[in-house]
């Protein structure tokens, strides 16, 4: 076992018992710290498959902002006892029905992926910076990436409008 | 030895149990966040291929960033419209929201 | 003595490895070594920076500041961490025990991350990260998650209210923070911090770039949390804020954290504006110690001279002042940049 | 222009960083005092005549004095004078009526005392004094002297019968003259009172014994 195994397995077991933590706490305050957790080990992954930049972003963004949008958004609407804030649903069928269907998926897809025959590239490229990232964005994306900032420019528009609510005249 | 196959089971198994959140919580916001574990399993496999199957490309990670965009944007909508349905109805519960016609 | 650290470092890796151990563990044993070597500097540094602030603050109100333990006072510090690790270890009843008790744990790692990509000299870096700034910039807004947990964790209205004025000020200030350091990363190129030093060997970016060192400068100082942008601890409004309910040790690791990050975003000042390592005579990680050291008295001078903003005014002044500043900035950079380089330079 | 306030404020508070400290480092460097700063009042004993200006003037009734009259010359001898420095609010109306200026605020201010008593500050007459008095006094004093040396020489013979009189119960006698072996002080304080105002020392013995009792209790019955 190489150390790049060692530092995987440790990562996606964090990753995968905080997102356990994010789906099974009855307090959503925890949920949502161990959402950040979760990003974190996700961008951790991120980092060992050499995409810094995207690693940084998803802190940036999942950790640094979306969690914190998150936490105000669950302090705005909190009205009841902290530890009965995220309980699942109250019909027990809903539940086994979703862990089925989860459980099923998640098996269908791990069986998938381990049997494919996928089409490994032999060339090795380690870190490749932002410069490759920016050619890419302000080269052939440049529309998606126009149009991706328009989207959020609208959907702070949106959320604030939303948020805001409708003064009475 | 970890290869790709590794990670895109890992990023399956993540996403399975965003599914089940999605599935089984009560809680809107919850829901959200479950959401987001989705997307993110969903970006571990763009990275992955990337590295494994297209190296050198960058493609992997433009896409990895275009989702993250689009998820930061739907996390800022789904929280706003959470807040102003919370101010209506008083209650954040998704068995609350069950009417057709506002 | 220039290359002390770098050749006491290569002499580590060869020895390990001539012990017959792979190349990989050797670094990673280095890197250990080296994260554990800066939190030791950090810590003693900060011990050395309480008393140098209180003696600056001391001195700018005509007081002598502590003189009492050791030579001009100096052991003052090492009495006040004594005190504070004897000191009983309050958990109140009411608090979320989990949240309250990683939160000050949280804070000091995230701030210790930070000197991970700092130039302390020349190829000092523990990871010289092509990423470097943004990795500084992104680690650094990670903090706000540290303030929330013990905000939320305390169950307390103060300290709810002082974690939720924090986060929303670090998040506001985080904008033309990072703005203002992409003039830097526009004329350089490059987010690696030694090819932004290598950028500044003829000419420091605080020349070249004044309102971006005017816009990082401030923004910094709110989101240090310093004064005169103190709001989340506000002790005469929120009885210090987050930190309420936090005693002895506890509170320690916030204090701790806070003057750690006091001097990353210092010693980043003087990485990316000021030159960073480089200087004539001296050794280069002597060069970043003094920069970073002058900038930390302006920092401390700044505190102790004015008086705290109000909270909506120091909101509306990151969005309707820094960051329209900062954005005509980057604007300006580029249409510069774009001159020149018409001009053939 | 925006700004130029705030680099003034940088500029006032550098330019006083350089400046020379104001602190005084009070322990060790005592601070220089305004020369009609009112520390801790004082009075020239000999000086006295025992007028009591000062004890009618006082408003909040801190000066107190005992005093004889001579009745050769027809003038009042000052035996004690008592300050009770915990009441004063330093008005300086006794200094300003003292007809023969023997009152005056001196600058000590360190007047932080352990306890209430310690704060009463008591001027005795002094021994070479005391042949000032008229002769009956003199002589009344040294009478008193002596049955108080007597009284004490007696306490310490044979402390338990003594002391059961006075309290008019031999066991609390006894169990006081046990505290008060150890304790030459107390007894010889007791002594005084039982000589100058028995009623007073009953009470105070009585207490003591209660005390006592309390703190060593049936210490034979422990022994056995």
């Amino acid at each position: 076992m190489s150390l790049n195994d060692i530092v995987f397995i440790a990562l996606a077991g964090i990753t995968l018992l905080a997102a356990l933590g994010v789906v099974l706490s009855r307090n959503i305050i925890h949920s949502a710290l161990f959402l950040v957790l979760t990003f974190l080990g996700v961008a951790g992954i991120y980092f060992q498959l050499n995409a810094g930049f995207v690693g940084l972003v998803q802190i940036m963004v999942y950790a640094g902002a979306i969690s914190v949008l998150i936490i105000f958004a669950i302090m705005l609407v909190m009205d009841v006892e902290p530890d009965q804030t995220n309980l699942f649903n109250q019909s027990t069928p809903t539940i086994m029905a979703g862990g089925y269907v989860s459980v099923l998926l998640a098996a269908g897809l791990a069986g998938a992926i381990w049997f494919t025959k996928w089409p490994l590239s032999a060339v090795q490229v380690g870190d490749q910076g932002v410069e490759k990232l920016a050619g890419m964005l302000l080269g052939p994306y440049v529309v998606s990436f126009e149009v991706a900032a328009i989207l959020l420019l609208v959907a702070v528009f949106g959320a604030i409008l939303l948020a805001k609510g409708v003064e009475d005249k | 030895m970890i290869g790709l196959a590794h990670y895109l089971i890992f990023a399956s198994l993540l996403f399975g149990i965003g599914m089940f959140g999605v599935l089984s919580k009560r809680n809107a916001i919850a829901v959200l966040m479950s959401v987001e574990l989705m997307l993110n399993a969903v970006n571990i496999n763009f990275v992955a291929i990337e590295k494994f199957v297209t190296p050198g490309t960058g493609l992997g990670h433009t896409i990895a960033l275009f989702v993250i965009v689009v998820a930061a944007a739907e996390v800022a909508v789904g929280l706003a419209l959470i807040i102003s349905i919370y101010r209506h109805k008083k209650s954040v519960n998704l068995n609350d929201f069950n009417l057709l016609k506002w | 003595m220039e290359h002390f650290f770098v050749n006491t470092a290569h002499a580590l890796v060869a020895w390990l490895t001539g012990l017959g151990l792979a190349p990989g563990w050797a670094d990673l044993i280095l890197l250990v070594v080296q994260w554990i070597a800066v939190i030791i500097i950090v810590i003693l540094n900060i011990t050395v920076l309480i008393w140098l602030e209180r003696k600056v603050s001391g001195f700018i109100q005509q007081r002598l500041g502590p003189n009492r333990l050791g030579p001009f006072g100096m052991f003052q510090t090492i009495a006040d961490a004594i005190k504070l690790l004897t000191k009983e270890d309050i958990v109140p009843s009411q608090t979320d025990r989990m949240i309250f008790k990683t939160a000050p744990m949280v804070f000091i790692i995230i701030s210790v991350m930070l000197y991970v990509v700092i130039p302390m000299g020349d190829g000092m870096e523990i990871v010289d990260l092509n990423v470097g700034l943004f990795y500084f910039i992104s680690i650094g807004s990670l903090s706000t998650i540290a303030l929330l947990m013990a905000g939320w964790g305390s169950n307390n209205k103060w300290s709810l209210l002082g974690g939720m004025r924090s986060v929303a000020q670090m998040i506001s200030y985080e904008i033309p923070l990072a703005f203002s350091l992409l003039g830097v990363v526009m004329i350089t190129g490059s987010l690696r911090m030694s090819d932004i030093v290598a950028a500044q060997s003829n000419i420091w970016f605080v020349v070249l770039q004044p309102i971006a060192f005017i816009t990082y400068f401030i923004s910094a100082t709110a989101e240090l949390n310093r004064g005169p942008f103190d709001m989340p601890e506000a002790e005469q409004e929120l009885t210090s804020g987050a930190y309420t309910e936090y005693t002895g040790m506890r509170w320690a690791l916030f204090f701790l954290a806070e003057y750690t990050n006091l001097v990353a975003v210092s010693a980043l000042m003087a990485t990316v504006f000021f030159g960073g390592w480089q200087g004539p005579w001296l050794p280069s990680w002597l060069w970043i110690i003094i920069k970073t050291y002058l900038i930390l008295n302006v920092f401390f001078l700044i505190k102790w001279t004015f008086p705290r903003i109000r909270m909506d005014h120091l909101m509306s002044f990151s969005w309707k002042f820094l960051i329209p500043v900062s954005l005509a900035n980057i604007l300006l950079t580029g249409a510069g940049i774009e001159v020149l380089m018409r001009m053939g330079w | 222009m925006y700004g130029t306030g705030l680099l003034k404020g940088l500029g006032i508070t550098l330019k006083h960083t350089f400046e020379r400290e104001i602190t005084q480092q009070y322990p060790e460097q005592m601070p220089v005092l305004p020369a009609r700063f009112r520390g801790n009042l004082q009075l020239d004993f000999q000086d006295c005549i025992a007028c009591e200006m000062c004890t009618k003037v006082c408003p909040n009734g801190v000066l107190s004095l005992e005093s004889v009259r001579d009745d050769k010359t027809n003038k009042k001898k000052l035996m004690s004078y008592s300050i009770d420095f915990q009441y004063c609010m330093y008005c300086n109306f006794c200094v300003e009526n003292c007809p023969k200026h023997c009152l005056h605020f001196d600058h000590n201010f360190e007047l932080a005392a352990y306890d209430r008593e310690n704060i009463k500050k008591v001027y005795q007459r002094p021994q070479e004094l005391v042949t000032d008095l008229p002769e009956e006094i003199v002589a009344a004093e040294e009478k008193n002297q002596k049955r108080i040396s007597v009284m004490i020489g007696a306490l310490q013979k044979d402390a338990p019968k003594i002391l059961g009189k006075l309290l008019e119960d031999e066991e609390k006698g006894k169990v006081l003259a046990a505290a008060l072996a150890s304790d030459q002080d107390k007894l010889e304080k007791i002594a005084v009172m039982m000589v100058e105002d028995i009623e007073k020392a009953k009470k105070v013995a009585g207490a003591l014994a209660n005390k006592a009792a309390k703190d060593h209790p049936k210490e034979g019955n422990v022994v056995a």
